[in-house]
């Protein structure tokens, strides 16, 4: 067994965890934070995505001990005070989910992105998703809610 | 009746919890003394289990049991059954081999991936950790893959008494001499060998059950990934278990995606919940998705021979369809219908064919289930159908459009026009052809396009346009016509309507969301009906304890039947407030009418609010003498046909001359799904089944090798759509009501799987023939080797 | 899924990582491909001697007439360096194509060479800008030119008991060109075909390839043939392209395919430099 | 799985057929053997360990020479099983003499493979096989050398 400190959610849990635990079931079986799934075994659907020190990262191919000393955020951590973040809003409001499996992993990678390219084209947000798998949309609607984010971050209509 | 919410583009309530990572999964739910499940499977398609030696497992930490298939064949349960019987052409039963839980030893595992034991742990890693110690005994047998190789003489047998391994073979249409001859008059045959390949459905969220047995009250609690709870509590109590039904509650919570893989009763589901009443604990079993590529129920994978013929003119005279359909190594729960009474029936398509016929013969293998998958037997039969007479265009020199055109059905309302006879046995309820095809080609602008194809083939470039129009049997149906079809269920939906005493309603349904957003375009119906808001309004679903019965959630049937029956009950409740209302208002029933929330007396300003006459009904001082207190109606609605939508897509391609790559670079698609209630959740479910049905034609196949074992079983290997492999879709859409459900909706979850197929693979043969190369056919997926091949010949 | 259990360990020095590494421990960087392996239970370390976060082993730096990236460099960082942009522009819109973004963040150049899937990205690149892998043991350093380091399917020149600390690649002449095409296998994203040209002020090239057999390979018959540069020369050096050798099969692209692909994408590679 | 090809070893056609046939030169040239024992007439255990990038695995079975043409060939059944997929392989094998007084050795034949060794696909198999194989020969020829010492 090791012990790792890790903040998540800007809250410091210290735990005692195998080695061979995954970030992905340390943050589902310990710390009861379900909202990351799990859609496969070989790091490919982006269902288990989360920030970890400011990036987006596939939680199922990150063992628990090496997310020791960092920094993890997941969808229920994504919103601040309250307020939803826009792509939260973007992916309402623009029915970019359904069964909302691969939604939240869809979420903090559309998020992770717009940090990086605020004002993106169409294909370079297709380009930024093709690390997650949605089987419900056909992703019509996933582009759509990450471009109403885009709009929303850069009018400033959501902080 | 208001019209505030139908109709509109309302957003929808469960993707609150969805999008804050607060949905419930079964697998996000923990039970107190939970315990996790692995099991031990077969690395072989084919094998005798000789023997199984459990005692080094039996040693691991934090190991609870372990049973075998000798353990289940101990109890007597003989396994898991299927809904659906189909009989042989000679009248004989089809053949219906058990499905055992776990495969005993001297017997024959008959797929990769057969289980014959399971562990239960305290913890998933200790009951992986021990399944990996169990030593099995295996003797390798030959296996067989294809349908075809597997009906030819000396075939080895998946099952002992299924010889020739034929589940059953089965006709429909006109008689085949008459087809026959009508095919050897045509001045023009085109015929196409083709196979429409073996499909995954991959929902995102793995298969994921906990069984859990209480000892007070003698009953067992299912937690599933489902489509249908209902029907997995009737088959699971009658079929396997032999439990009284009142003894299970089933529930299916969030559902991450199923597209037909979680209709089916698997046998994991009857294993936690047999296994959890033997060690008195709750058990949790998650599959991997390594797991999910062996075991989740397939689609497709059917080996056509098709014939098409046709007159000097251009007329459709004959269909001639000779199918062999692959069914796997069992008979999944509705796997017998899919390629008969969901294939068959839909031969027909849009055309005044009169003369079809369709032999077909369902073949046991070495495989896991094929079942019902996005469109189930309607997605083969409209492939068929627009490859068939896209190719004849081709081939007779005729523009593809006027062909379809010319052998359109007119259009007919189903009210004043009668519906469709069509010689496949179905009747069509009402259909306007030319409207969506019409639709679509001005989107399209078609002469511009065949003006830029040229201008692109002058300069070395292979672009394409590939039409499809489909036609596909919804809301399936009326219980006494799929009884006599075979289905060993009726095909009805409950709903109950309950009036709280404050006025607000809780609505329970048998159907279950499992992402199509049913607490929200159920509650737009019941909050409208009622004029009141929508926030009042609570859709209840996935609890057998709850929800009175259910059939479940696919073939497009939820709000067409499952609507239905919630508009039945609501009518109930309004005709029994009319009554309070009229007491209250001391008027005759006669006299009021109801409407944006309220009874008024007609001609006058006095009325009654809907809540007054809920709480009234609750607190019944002043009230109709003889009437029962409450405001609380149940329906069961059965529909009187199916229901029929129908529309007209079209694909333009770009194919790369030198690697034979394709790009799809534009996707119309004009759908007649009936009325809409809700357009942004029908345009949802048309945009995620175009994507399945572009996947088929471009990226996915599951690849049994000649051993049986599944080479591409997981996502580096198995190829689906991402988002830069798709445009943007451009939708359009006409709306001819069902005449013959109360809502007049037609169903919208499969449509788009359906037509987008064939318009793909026509638009890349379109691009082909353009540069030169006249290429009949190219099988699916259509990866670049295939399409660079095809075009060097 | 879960792996067999092991040990971990999380060195901050090479020395340190070296002391761990001893005979059942495998080293662990970006972890993307070892992991998913791990899962399935294809391999059973007894330790993971993680890498990722020694600070000897990330950066990017000129040192003289050399640019050097240390081996636990991400494939994220390495798209986003100004320094590679100007100097090894092939790296980044090479890099870019690597995996999705999640995996960028995550996995090393390092770890994709150590790896050497015969599909992987890294490996065409790093041949085709001449570099050399630093591997350091308890016994010291040594240098291995790119050329003679991917020695085989999932093999390489590292012996037991070495850590790759860094590569170092001349600093291209002003004017050179370089360029990196890749044919996508649409499941895994790794290549089905990749192509790195690099084309040297004097017109000399070089050129290597990924996902055609079973390590990356030098091609100099094709190096040998572009001559001019003219559309003809190009058009004979791609006819070149992997002349003899046995070539990897599976169910995305047949030997012949693969060979045609390994030559479309070598002629687009040459004419996208050949000016 | 098909697993076919040949090579030319620089040893007489006696020489190599004398090597094929003796159990310790076996264990040294075929890859990951690490133990092979007679259990009867032609009849062996054999114990391997392969190691190739993501797959490692521990490999138990049995090696049956039938088919024994003196001097000419033979075929190699090989059964292993592992944790990770069983492989059942069936191999002929033809010496022929080369005029320059080496031996060709020709191999055909296939292997069936099951497990997750079967499902982590071919592309990663094919290369496993042919990269076996050609170490196989590498090692063949080293050993030749090392017995001419």
């Amino acid at each position: 067994m090791a012990q790792i400190t890790v903040k998540v959610n800007g809250k410091e849990h210290t735990s005692e965890v195998e080695p061979r635990l995954l970030l992905s079931h340390y943050l589902r079986d310990v710390l009861n934070l379900t909202g990351t799934h799990i859609g496969c075994d070989t790091s490919s659907c982006g269902s288990c995505t989360i920030h970890m020190d400011g990036m987006a990262v596939k939680s199922c191919s990150i063992l628990a001990v090496q997310a020791d000393g960092s920094e993890v955020t997941t969808i229920e951590g994504l919103a601040t005070n309250g307020q939803l973040h826009p792509v939260q809003e973007g992916f309402k409001e623009c029915h970019g989910l359904q069964c909302g499996f691969c939604t939240t992993g869809m979420i903090m990678s559309a998020a992770d992105f717009l940090n990086q390219n605020p004002d993106p084209t169409e294909a370079e947000i297709r380009h930024a998703l093709e690390g997650n798998f949605c089987r419900c949309t056909g992703y019509h609607n996933i582009v759509r809610s990450v471009q109403w984010a885009a709009n929303a971050m850069s009018e400033g209509v959501i902080e | 009746m208001s019209n505030k919410y139908i109709g509109q583009s309302v957003k929808r309530i469960e993707d609150k919890r969805f999008i804050t990572g607060k949905g419930r999964y079964t697998d996000d739910i923990k039970l107190l003394g939970m315990t996790h499940a692995a099991f031990v499977r077969s690395p072989y398609a084919h094998a005798i289990v000789v023997s199984i030696d459990t005692s080094a497992a039996q040693d691991m930490p934090g190991v609870m049991a372990i049973f075998t298939g000798d353990d289940i064949k101990a109890t007597g349960i003989v396994g898991v059954p299927t809904g659906w019987q189909v009989n042989f052409k000679n009248g004989d039963t089809m053949k219906e081999p058990p499905h055992p839980l776990l495969v005993a030893t001297g017997s024959t595992v008959k797929h990769i991936g057969d289980p014959v034991a399971v562990i239960i742990a305290e913890s998933y890693a200790a009951a992986v950790d021990a399944a990996e110690m169990v030593e099995v005994e295996w003797e390798d047998l030959p296996a067989v893959t294809d349908p075809m190789k597997a009906t030819q003489e000396g075939a080895t047998l998946v099952h002992e008494d299924a010889p020739g391994n034929l589940a059953f073979d089965w006709e429909l249409g006109n008689p085949l001499s008459e087809v026959d001859q009508a095919i050897s008059e045509s001045a023009h045959v085109t015929s196409l060998e083709f196979v429409n390949q073996r499909l995954v459905p991959n929902a995102i969220e793995p298969r994921a059950y906990i069984g859990q047995y209480d000892e007070v009250s003698d009953k067992y609690t299912l937690y599933t990934s489902t489509q249908n709870p209902h029907l997995i509590r009737l088959l699971m109590c009658a079929f396997v278990l032999g439990i009284p039904e009142h003894k299970v509650r089933v529930l299916g919570p969030d559902v991450g995606g199923g597209f037909g893989s979680k209709i089916y009763h698997y046998t994991e589901e009857a294993l936690v919940t047999w296994a959890s009443k033997q060690i008195n604990r709750p058990i949790k079993w998650t599959e991997t998705r390594s797991e999910a590529f062996q075991l989740d129920a397939h689609g497709r994978d059917h080996v056509t021979k098709a014939e098409m013929g046709f007159d000097a003119d251009g007329n459709i005279k004959a269909l001639r369809i000779k199918t062999f359909a692959n069914l796997g190594a069992y008979l999944s729960t509705f796997a017998p219908a899919v390629p008969t009474y969901l294939h068959g029936t839909l031969l027909q398509g849009l055309y005044t064919t009169p003369k079809i016929h369709i032999d077909l013969q369902a073949v046991f293998t070495h495989t896991v289930a094929v079942d019902a998958y996005r469109g189930a037997g309607r997605p083969e039969a409209t492939y068929l159908l627009e490859r068939l007479v896209d190719l004849a265009a081709l081939e007779m020199g005729k523009d593809p459009i006027q062909l379809r055109k010319q052998n359109f059905i007119p259009a007919f309302d189903g009210v004043d026009q009668p519906g469709y006879q069509t010689q496949v046995a179905l009747q069509y309820d009402s259909g306007n052809y030319h409207g969506v095809v019409d639709k679509a080609m001005e989107m399209l602008g078609y002469e511009e396009f065949r003006r830029m194809q040229k201008e692109a083939s002058q300069n070395g470039k292979l672009l394409g346009v590939g039409f499809s129009t489909y036609i596909e049997a919804c809301g399936i149906a009326p219980s006494a016509v799929v009884g006599a079809l075979g289905a060993r269920a009726g095909l009805y939906e409950s709903a109950q309507v309950r009036v709280q005493p404050t006025g607000k309603v809780s609505v329970y349904s048998g159907s279950h969301s499992h992402g199509q957003g049913h607490e929200t375009t159920f509650a737009q119906i019941v909050a409208d009906k009622f004029g009141i808001p929508m926030e009042d309004v609570d859709i209840i679903h996935g609890d057998s304890d709850a929800v009175a019965f259910g059939m479940g959630t696919y073939g497009s049937r939820s709000l067409a039947v499952g609507g239905s029956a919630i508009v039945k009950s609501i009518d109930k409740v309004l005709e029994k407030g009319a009554k309070i209302a009229a007491h209250k208002l001391e008027c005759s029933e006669d006299d009021l009418e109801f409407d944006e929330g309220k009874w008024t007396v007609k001609g006058t300003d006095k009325s009654i609010s809907f809540g007054d006459v809920a709480l009234t009904a609750y607190v019944p001082h002043v009230y109709p003498q003889g009437l029962e207190p409450g405001l609380d109606f149940a329906s069961f609605y059965d529909p009187t046909n199916f229901t029929y939508p129908f529309g007209c897509h079209i694909a333009v391609v770009e194919v790369d001359k030198e690697t034979g790559k394709v790009k799809l670079n534009r996707f119309i698609a004009v759908d007649d799904v009936g009325n809409v209630i809700n357009p942004m959740i029908v345009d949802g479910q048309i945009h995620g089944g175009l994507a399945q049905g572009i996947g088929q034609a471009l990226l996915e196949g599951a690849i049994y090798d000649e051993n049986g074992q599944l080479i591409n079983a997981s996502y580096m290997d198995y190829a689906m759509p991402r988002a830069d492999d798709l445009p943007m879709f451009e939708l359009g859409r006409q709306e001819t009501p069902c005449p013959h459900n109360p809502l007049g909706v037609k169903g919208a979850g499969e449509a788009g799987c359906i037509g987008s197929t064939p318009a793909v693979v026509n638009a890349v043969i379109d691009a082909l023939w353009s540069g030169g190369h006249k290429v009949k056919d190219i099988m699916m997926p259509l990866t670049p080797e295939r399409v660079w091949t095809a075009m060097q010949q | 899924m879960i792996s067999y259990a092991f040990d971990y360990a999380r060195p901050t020095t090479v020395e340190d990582a070296l002391a761990q590494l001893d005979d059942d421990a495998k080293l662990l960087a970006g972890g993307h491909s070892l992991i998913p392996a791990l899962k399935l239970r294809l391999s059973a370390p007894a330790k993971l001697v993680d890498i990722a976060r020694i600070p000897a082993l990330k950066g990017i730096r000129q040192d003289g007439n050399e640019l050097v990236i240390g081996a636990a460099t991400t494939h994220k960082e390495i798209l986003s360096s100004d320094l590679i942009k100007e100097h090894l522009p092939m790296f980044a819109e090479g890099a870019a194509l690597i995996g999705d973004p999640m995996i960028r963040y995550k996995g090393t150049i390092g770890g994709s060479i150590a790896h050497a899937d015969p599909s992987a990205d890294w490996p065409a690149m790093v041949i085709a800008a001449e570099g050399t892998v630093v591997v350091q043991s308890k016994s010291g350093t040594r240098s291995i030119a790119a050329d003679d380091f991917f020695t085989g399917f999932y093999m390489t020149a590292l012996e037991e008991g070495e850590i790759i600390t860094e590569i170092r690649f001349p600093v291209p002449a002003e004017g050179t060109r370089m360029t990196y095409q890749k044919f996508t296998q649409p499941a895994s994203r790794f290549a089905i075909v990749g192509c790195a040209a690099v084309r040297k002020p004097d017109g000399s090239a070089r050129v290597a390839f990924t996902g055609v057999s079973d390590a990356a390979f030098r091609d100099t018959g094709v190096e040998e043939a572009v001559g001019d540069w003219s559309t003809a020369a190009i058009e004979a050096a791609a006819a070149k392209t992997a002349e003899g050798m046995e070539l990897n099969v599976d169910h995305f692209a047949s030997e012949a395919y693969r060979h045609h692909l390994a030559r479309v994408y070598c002629k687009r590679a040459l004419v996208a430099i050949s000016e | 799985m098909d697993l076919n090809g040949s090579h030319i070893l620089p040893a007489s056609n006696d020489r190599v057929w004398r090597m094929l046939m003796d159990t310790d030169t076996l264990t040294k040239i075929v890859p990951g053997i690490t133990h092979l024992e007679k259990t009867g007439e032609n009849e062996f255990k054999a114990v391997a360990q392969i190691k190739m990038g993501p797959v490692s695995g521990a490999f138990t079975g049995g090696l049956v020479l039938e088919d024994i043409r003196e001097g000419e060939g033979y075929t190699l059944h090989v059964k292993q099983n592992s944790k990770i997929g069983n492989a059942d392989a069936t191999i002929r094998i033809d010496l022929k003499p080369t005029d320059e007084g080496h031996t060709e050795l020709r191999f055909d034949g296939g292997a069936k493979l099951s497990g997750l060794l079967a499902r982590t696909g071919n592309r990663v198999m094919s290369g496993v096989a042919h990269s076996l194989t050609k170490q196989f020969f590498e090692n063949f020829e080293e050993e030749i050398e090392t017995q001419k010492a």
